[in-house]
């Protein structure tokens, strides 16, 4: 990866049409979690060698927020998904 | 005191002057088109694509799915709203002046293009129809395909100058001319 | 004469004469040749200096492995350093220097370093030039440095162009030799999207340089054959000239075409170089292999080539590189090379063979010396003789060309630059390509395969292989029968052992065998430490001749076997690429698109100076008659702005639409300030915070109907908020109805503000804007006299009674002059973001300025914005840590000087008055700082240790950098209508 | 064996047949007062500053590839102290008088060498951003210039003043600045702990760390278990892995920098220079290789190896900077996986785990911090106390809000 992004929206793209913010793991916790939990959701990852799930942005094309899964030792893609289908997943896990 | 309304392209200033004779590799600016970005609420995205791809005069574009560009070149403004207003579930403003719309026809469309975009644009991947978001010369922009070697291009019209030097410059080997399709 | 062109023969255009000139003197030449044919056909040997030593140097190669022959081509401006001469393609008018010497080529001050290679081994600056102290920087250092590097770049601008493509296929074929051309074949017959890319200028590769038969066609008409097939096919691009030079991710792979750089007189239209960004669902590597030199005593001097050049040279351009030529091997190729020399009537010396024993055919007359090595070379400027070592016994033959060949290494540089490593194979006595996946195999000689049918052979079946994984159906290939087939097996000889002179590994930076015993000797033995240590590899080949040989010969010292030792890593490029093909059009003025607003021709007309902000070009002042200095306009400005009225241009911040049920519930959320009740026509200012509790944005977000909402974000930060809102409202709360999208781009935005805003912008807008009708805050659709429907929004940036008044851009200079010309007589000016800042300091309003990723909204005086008492908004957790809470947090204030002329600048530090300047001492420092027309001095903004208890207290202004000190008195940060009573005029 | 122009010249006349390993090859032994994970520049030094400075010699230095491998033998080798905040720039500065004195003190010539550096800016906003920071220097008695165009245009004539998108305003100059050869940074530490009795285990990764009674009592290695009485993580951009045997939660996100080296090219550019309305950087080698970089990859990644679009955007925003880049060739690029911490600044500091210790967070600006690093993290270890030039850089921070931020980008790796 990362040189091409197969966007479940438009289709293989370049990376620069992406922006990447990071770790899709951390789940932004509810307002009434304990601070410890607030702090690991703000400032801790768990930064694995391998796969791992990542927010991607296709700012020049959908502009969808998207989560991609891949792994970031060999660069290979699994899987792109619509980020909010994804939040959607994990809410009912 | 009335104002005089007198409305600008901003390519004005890049094509007068230059006015030439189209050659078979021709970019053309279109100088009114209406242009509406519409928003399907949650629910409605499919039952809003299917409005927008059946309306007459009405060319619709892709931007995600719960986003199109409505796009005339023959429709007014107040008409294509009010069309816009009768879809349930729709949300939409006029971005009439917010792109710039260029069709960039010839045999070496294709090539000309590669220097723009990253994607493929052979008819097998990106057929007649088909349209998109993606980056063009540097700036997010929607691409269309509107005939075998015709292509539609809406570009956000503060970058339109820029783009619209780039696109000249990847034309400079294939003789591109241009100007306002009037 | 020692070299020459050969009567016949060659493929090269002998009715067509070339000129050209070598460190100012005239050569000819022919077309098809290389700058390097061309200066062999005039018996110009040597070509170079080594980098460390200065030792004279020739050709070793014929192609892009080169490490000896670089040059300068081209002048002034269009000079281009390190070109390996066997590439570069001979044009009429070439104008070639050599480098890396002086005074000249053949008498080089600098090959004295020749004779203190005892002194400058491996790494020797490691261990030396540290005392005295100062000696290093005043005196080493320089010396070194004046020695260092090949050639010499023009430091001006490149007169030519570049530019970049993308292009996509089924099938990416790189090479075009007949591996190559048989892939391309078997995949365009069979309809595939097919690129043949190949670096050379013509495509058949060594069959170029062969004298075989193929199908009853000599070499080089089958290939041409095969290309003029391919050419006819529509699915197939050919693309000659273009080095792929990366493998990247997912299959996407880099290539520079060189367009116009072999052309006399180049095209303005056309870029001189090209690059590709292509993107292939299958790739075959058909880069052919790589001839290795033998390291023996003396294996550098001009004249000593490998095997396969010498044949390139004979066969492909009619030259023969010596009138007596020698050769040197450990297997077929230096029969073959003996045998097609004598074939051309070129007399061959004797062939000194490292085996005791070979079957090769051996051309009639020429004497074989079997079991013999050469240990020196003889000759300065080209070689003149050899010594060999036989048994014990030691001979001098008298040679003016030497041919080495020590077998051969496939190219498999692009499959390993992924991280792969080639596997050694005992068996061939070489790296082969890792195993990569299906999607991009080796093929031919890049695959192992020796023998020219194997390598047809091996083309097209890989490429079938290939179209078969991409579902498509292929018929057969008929391969052509090969006649003259040679046996090119050789028996690994690492080093020839008893040289009497230094035996290189790396040619160009004169590493040789002894630096490789002392890397093991201190203990750099780790292939990739010995590569560091000694620089083998390192120079513009990286390698390509060198590294094989270099890995066989500490496997040798350490009595291991090559695999043990394995590579260095392969890494991009294949062969060095401009900067200039790499960065395309976007250079110069071009670096970036610009961004002009829909008001830039007013702007423009009523003499604004313009100032890139972001990507937008935006108004920065309006210069009037009799006006000297920016300064002059912009208090000009900002006086009429309070006291009649002006027009800024902020067509530059980002506007976005919100639709949706959903969306006041959204804006409470990413909001620290209460948005939930705004009611429909009324605009607020809001604060946005990172989740970290630090603030992101300021801007205004007004309520156009009871699901639109309309937001403005600064300019800078009008992509990141658009991203911000779109992360939150599909990944925290997909669950709201809320949809956004930019209007940045309708819109020409233009603030109306000072006392008299409302009597002029009533002349332009038919509604009601009395105070009463449109008060403060107030916002919503309007139609102006004329009919134009537009938004107009009560906000003030100023601090001045103000209008913001959006129109559809392509009205908006329309609008601009009318607002201009109703307010002629109440002396509306226009204003620019200068006068803007001014106005906004002055009013104590902050910016990105304050706003600068470390503060909180209580550091700059917003705290009342945080409403801690909704359920959750983003930032709201972290926001109350101890740290981001602490009394001692630098807040905002405001500054004046105390003696009223004296300027203070932004950047500036703050200290307590008698303090001495130290961290320990540091009080804050100066965000914004301006002359205030209005108050008639200086004013600032400062970020201040608990600021806001230390009104009236004085403070150091401390500018060490810019050597002042000015005091000044700490007040609150609003200088004018604390009250806020221009708000609501 | 001393190094020395004698040296050189006596070996020379003997057929430089008798040089001496630079540090030996041991087998671990069963046990050490110290074990540091990562033969980079900060585990070395830290090994040498534990036996030179703290008397503590029964030292490991444990490394999985070769030592220099990681980014210490990557990098751009650019050397300051021309940072913003407290919480940075005394220690910076601290580093950069220790390298101003390193070679004579290790007996290895680094080439350190201070040939100044020039962070254009090319906005007025940007201007006041370099003042500030150049005052804050200044306040704590770092050199630093603050030079406008002309001044620029003078010492570097071949910027682009004439057609550039963003045009230069001037500069932030520090003189003292400049490049050290990084290979010989590690290799000069390395000899030196060796020297003093440090055991340098090369090819031997850190697969697991050993716990008793919640107390570290060793590593698990490739070559068996080695034993410690603390242990000390010096992995960059394998920080996360390492930690994790411990169960170290860690605020690091790994990723890729790329640099680039062109052919070898006759000295032109003297300094180092930033591009302000970009990312690019460079300089020029003693050897004549133009060393530049740009951005990362912005993607999280361990592999070190980058993307072909930072490639061209790099050479982009070269050529918009130094036109007479454009005919010059580059030769290789390469990547090295780096420890970004959620602000951008680095953690020397003790973790829950009482004798464990932690020196990551360096991004892409640690091979700087080398000494310093060395030096702080060695008196953490062996005094058990935080140096008080490294007393911001812990790992409470985050919790406490006490970030030091010198990017003001948040919690957000890539952006720093
Ligand atoms: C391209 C690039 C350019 C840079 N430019 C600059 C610059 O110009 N100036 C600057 O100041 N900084 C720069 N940096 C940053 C700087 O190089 C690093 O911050 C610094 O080198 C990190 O410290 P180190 O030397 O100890 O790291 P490293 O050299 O990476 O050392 C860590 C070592 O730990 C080893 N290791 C990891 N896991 C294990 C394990 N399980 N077992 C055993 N060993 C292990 C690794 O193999 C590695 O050798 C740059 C970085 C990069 C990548
Ligand atoms: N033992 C051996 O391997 C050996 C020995 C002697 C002769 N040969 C002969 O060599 C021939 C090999 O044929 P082949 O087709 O495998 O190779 P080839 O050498 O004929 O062709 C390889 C082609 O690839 C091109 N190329 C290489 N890298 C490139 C890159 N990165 N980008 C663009 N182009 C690139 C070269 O310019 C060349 O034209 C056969 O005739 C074989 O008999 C092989
Ligand atoms: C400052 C610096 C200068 C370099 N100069 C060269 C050079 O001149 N030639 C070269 O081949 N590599 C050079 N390299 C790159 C190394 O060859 C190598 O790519 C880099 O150290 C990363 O290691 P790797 O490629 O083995 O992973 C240089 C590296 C650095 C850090
Ligand atoms: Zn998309």
């Amino acid at each position: 990866m990362a040189s091409l992004i197969t966007c479940p929206h438009c289709g293989t793209r370049p990376k620069e049409e992406f922006s990447i913010r990071g770790a899709a793991a951390p789940k932004r916790p509810s307002p009434a979690a304990k601070d410890e939990v607030w702090h690991r959701y703000v400032y801790i990852r768990d930064n694995p060698k391998g796969r791992i799930l990542e927010y991607w942005h296709h700012v020049a094309g959908c502009r969808r927020w998207l989560v991609v899964d891949r792994d970031n030792f060999t660069h290979e893609v699994f899987g792109v998904m619509d980020a909010s289908d994804f939040e959607r997943a994990r809410v009912v896990e | 005191m009335p104002i005089n309304l007198l409305h600008r392209h901003v390519l004005e200033d890049h094509i007068s002057g230059f006015e030439t004779n189209a050659n078979p590799n021709h970019l053309s600016v279109i100088r009114r088109p209406v242009i509406f970005s519409v928003l399907a609420h949650a629910g409605y995205e499919a039952a809003v694509a299917e409005a927008l791809r059946k309306a007459d005069d009405i060319a619709s574009r892709y931007c995600n799915p719960s986003e199109f560009l409505a796009v005339s070149q023959t429709a007014g403004a107040g008409s294509v709203a009010e069309f816009l207003t009768a879809i349930p579930g729709a949300s939409f403003v006029d971005q009439s002046d917010g792109f710039v719309l260029m069709a960039i026809s010839g045999p070496s469309v294709r090539s000309i293009l590669s220097k723009c975009l990253a994607v493929d644009l052979h008819p097998d991947t990106f057929g007649e129809g088909h349209s998109a978001a993606m980056m063009c010369c540097h700036v997010a922009a929607n691409v269309a395909r509107t005939g075998p070697n015709a292509f539609e291009l809406l570009v956000p019209r503060s970058f339109a100058g820029s783009v619209f030097d780039e696109l000249m410059e990847a034309g400079r080997a294939h003789a591109l001319t241009r100007g306002f399709a009037d | 004469m020692t070299s020459y062109r050969l009567g016949l023969g060659g493929e090269i255009n002998r009715a067509q004469s070339l000129s050209f000139t070598f460190d100012g003197r005239a050569f000819k030449g022919l077309e098809g040749d290389t700058l390097a044919s061309a200066l062999l056909a005039n018996d110009q040997m040597l070509m170079a200096r080594s980098f460390k030593y200065h030792r004279p140097r020739g050709v070793v190669t014929a192609g892009s492995a080169e490490p000896n022959a670089l040059m300068t081509i081209g002048t002034g401006v269009r000079s281009e350093p390190n070109v390996r001469a066997t590439v570069a393609e001979l044009y009429n008018g070439l104008v070639a220097t050599s480098q890396n010497r002086w005074p000249s080529l053949k008498h080089d001050v600098a090959s004295i370093n020749d004779c203190l290679s005892p002194f400058l081994g491996a790494g020797f600056y490691y261990k030396t030039f540290m005392w005295p102290a100062l000696f290093w920087e005043k005196l080493y250092e320089p010396l070194i440095r004046r020695a260092a590097g090949l050639g010499r770049i023009v430091m001006q601008a490149d007169p030519d162009r570049y530019e970049k493509s993308w292009a996509h296929c089924d099938l990416l074929v790189i090479g075009a030799g007949p591996a190559g051309l048989m892939a391309a074949l078997a995949a365009g017959r069979a309809g595939a999207r097919v690129i043949l890319a190949d670096e050379g200028f013509r495509f058949g590769g060594s069959l170029l340089s062969e004298n075989a038969v193929i199908g009853g066609m000599r070499a080089p008409d089958f290939a041409a054959g095969v290309v003029e097939e391919l050419a006819t096919l529509p699915n197939v691009t050919l693309m000659p000239r273009t080095t792929v030079f990366g493998w990247y991710d997912d299959m996407v792979f880099g290539a520079v075409e060189r367009v116009q750089k072999h052309l006399a007189s180049p095209s303005p239209d056309l870029p001189a170089e090209r690059l590709w960004r292509i993107v292939a669902k299958r790739a075959i590597l058909a880069s052919g292999a790589e001839e290795r030199p033998l390291v023996f005593g003396g294996n550098d001097k001009p004249g000593v080539m490998t095997a396969g050049a010498v044949r390139t040279y004979l066969n492909r351009y009619g030259v023969a590189v010596g009138g007596k030529v020698a050769v040197f091997t450990n297997g077929g190729s230096g029969y073959r090379t003996a045998a097609d020399l004598v074939g051309s009537g070129v007399d061959v010396t004797a062939i000194i063979d490292t085996r005791a024993q070979s079957s090769d055919p051996v051309p009639q007359s020429v004497r074989v010396i079997r079991g013999g090595s050469v240990i020196a070379t003889s000759g300065r400027h080209r070689i003149d003789g050899l010594i060999f070592e036989r048994s014990g016994f030691e001979e001098v033959i008298g040679c003016d060309a030497l041919a080495m060949s020590g077998g051969w290494s496939p190219i498999v540089h692009l499959m390993c630059q992924r991280g792969a490593k080639p596997v050694w194979s005992e068996d061939r006595q070489a790296f082969l390509a890792p195993d990569v996946g299906a999607a991009f195999v080796a093929a031919g000689s890049a695959s192992g395969h020796s023998s020219l049918g194997d390598c047809l052979k091996d083309g097209a079946a890989k490429a079938h292989a290939a179209l078969e994984a991409l579902g498509r159906l292929v018929g057969h290939l008929d391969v052509p029968e090969v006649e003259g087939e040679y046996d090119s097996s050789f028996a690994p000889l690492w080093y020839v052992p008893g040289a009497k002179d230094k035996a290189f590994v790396d040619f160009q930076n004169d590493v040789h065998v002894a630096d490789l015993g002392l890397a093991q000797r201190e203990g750099f033995g780790h292939i990739e430490h010995t590569k560091r240590y000694t620089t083998a590899g390192m120079a513009t080949d990286q390698g390509k001749l060198g590294n094989v040989n270099t890995a066989g010969i500490v496997a040798g010292m350490r009595g291991v076997s090559p695999a043990e030792i394995g590579t260095t890593t392969f890494r991009p490029f294949y062969a060095p690429v401009s900067f200039g093909a790499l960065a395309g059009t976007a250079r110069a003025e071009h670096a970036a698109p610009v961004r002009t607003s829909p008001l830039h021709g007013w702007a423009k007309k009523n003499g604004a100076t313009f100032v890139e902000s972001g990507l937008w070009d935006r108004s920065a002042w309006f210069t009037r008659e009799g006006e000297k200095t920016w300064r002059e306009s912009v208090d000009r400005e900002v006086l009429n702005v309070r006291e009649n009225a002006g027009l800024c241009d902020i067509s530059t911040l980002g506007k976005i639409e919100i639709f949706g049920r959903g969306a006041a519930e959204f804006l409470d959320r990413v909001y620290s300030n209460s948005f939930l009740k705004l009611p429909v026509g009324k605009a607020r200012y809001g604060l946005m915070l990172r989740e970290d509790g630090v603030v992101f944005d300021d801007g205004t977000t007004s309520r156009l109907s009871d699901h639109h909402h309309v937001m403005t974000t600064t300019t800078a930060y009008a992509a990141e908020v658009l991203s911000h809102l779109e992360f939150a409202a599909q990944t925290f709360w997909p669950e709201l109805d809320v949809r956004f999208v930019s209007s940045t781009n309708q819109w020409a935005q233009m603030s109306v503000a000072g006392p008299k805003a409302r009597i002029v912008m009533s002349r332009i807008v038919q509604d009601d804007i009395s105070d009463a009708a449109f008060p403060f805050l107030a916002a919503g659709e309007v139609t102006l006299r004329g009919g134009l429907r537009a938004r107009l929004f009560r906000i003030s940036f100023s601090g001045e009674l103000a209008y913001e008044l959006a129109v559809p851009a392509g009205y908006g200079e329309a609008v601009a002059d009318a607002i201009m010309e109703a307010g002629r007589e109440e002396g509306v000016c226009a204003y620019g973001v200068e006068a803007m800042n001014v106005l906004r300091i002055e009013k104590g309003h902050v910016t990105h300025a304050e706003l600068e990723g470390r503060t909180t909204a209580d550091d700059v005086g917003l705290g009342r914005l945080m409403a801690m008492q909704k359920p959750d908004f983003i930032g709201k957790r972290l926001s109350t840590r101890f740290g981001l809470t602490a009394a001692d947090r630098l807040q905002l204030v405001g500054l004046k000087p105390v003696e009223a002329e004296k300027e203070i600048k932004a950047g500036a530090h703050l200290l307590k008055e008698q303090a001495k300047p130290s961290l320990a001492n540091d009080q804050g420092f100066v965000s914004s700082a301006c002359f205030s027309p209005t108050l008639g001095h200086f004013v600032a903004l400062a970020m201040l240790k608990s600021g806001r208890e230390r009104f009236g207290e004085r403070i150091m202004v401390w500018d060490g950098l810019r050597g002042a000190e000015v005091l000044a008195e700490v007040c609150p940060p609003v200088f004018i209508d604390p009250q806020n009573a221009k708000l609501h005029l | 064996m001393r190094y020395s122009a004698l040296s050189i010249l006596k070996q020379a006349l003997s057929g430089n047949r008798l040089w001496q390993p630079a540090w030996r090859e041991p087998q671990p032994k069963p046990h050490y007062d110290v074990i540091i994970v990562g033969g980079g520049g900060h585990g070395l030094s830290t090994a040498y500053n534990l036996a030179k400075e703290f008397g503590i010699t029964n030292v490991a230095v444990i490394e999985k590839g070769y030592i220099g491998s990681g980014n210490v033998g990557r990098n751009t080798t650019i050397i300051r102290s021309n940072y913003l905040l407290e919480g940075n720039n005394p220690f910076y500065e601290f580093s950069l008088k220790l390298w101003e004195g390193l070679e004579r003190d290790f007996n290895y010539n680094a080439m350190v060498s201070q040939r100044g550096i020039v962070n254009l800016f090319h906005s007025d906003g940007q201007r006041d951003d370099y003042a500030r920071r150049g005052n804050g220097m200044r306040m704590h008695g770092v050199d630093a210039e603050l030079l406008d165009r002309e001044q620029v245009r003078k010492m570097m004539p071949y910027l682009n003043f004439d057609h550039a998108r963003f045009p230069i305003l001037g500069g932030l100059y520090q003189k003292r600045a400049g490049t050290v050869r990084h290979d010989a940074v590690a290799w000069g530490y390395a000899r030196g702990a060796d020297q003093r009795g440090v055991d340098i285990i090369q090819h031997c990764e850190v697969t697991g760390i050993r716990r008793e009674n919640g107390l570290v009592v060793g590593v698990e290695t490739t070559k068996g278990f080695i034993g410690c009485n603390r242990l000390a993580l010096a992995a960059a951009g394998n920080t996360t892995t390492v930690g994790r045997m411990a169960d170290l939660d860690l605020p690091i996100e790994t990723h890729v920098l790329q640099a680039f080296v062109s052919e070898g090219l006759k000295p032109v550019i003297d300094h180092v220079i930033t591009y302000g309305a970009g990312h690019f950087y460079i300089s020029q080698s003693d050897k004549g290789g133009l060393v530049f970089g740009a951005e990362i990859d912005f993607y999280s990644s361990y592999a070190q190896r980058g993307n072909l679009q930072t490639v061209e955007h790099t050479m982009e925003e070269g050529v918009s900077l130094i036109p007479g880049l454009s005919r010059a060739k580059v030769l290789r690029s390469w990547g090295g996986v780096m420890d970004m911490s959620m602000d951008g600044s680095p953690i020397i500091d003790r973790t829950p785990i009482d004798n464990l210790y932690l020196n990551c967070g360096w991004c892409y600006g640690g091979f700087k911090a080398t000494p310093a690093s060395g030096f702080c993290f060695a008196h953490l270890i062996a005094k058990n106390e935080t140096h008080h030039v490294s007393r911001f850089m812990r790992l409470d921070r985050f919790e406490r809000g006490y970030m030091i931020d010198e990017a003001g980008k948040g919690p957000q790796p890539n952006l720093h």
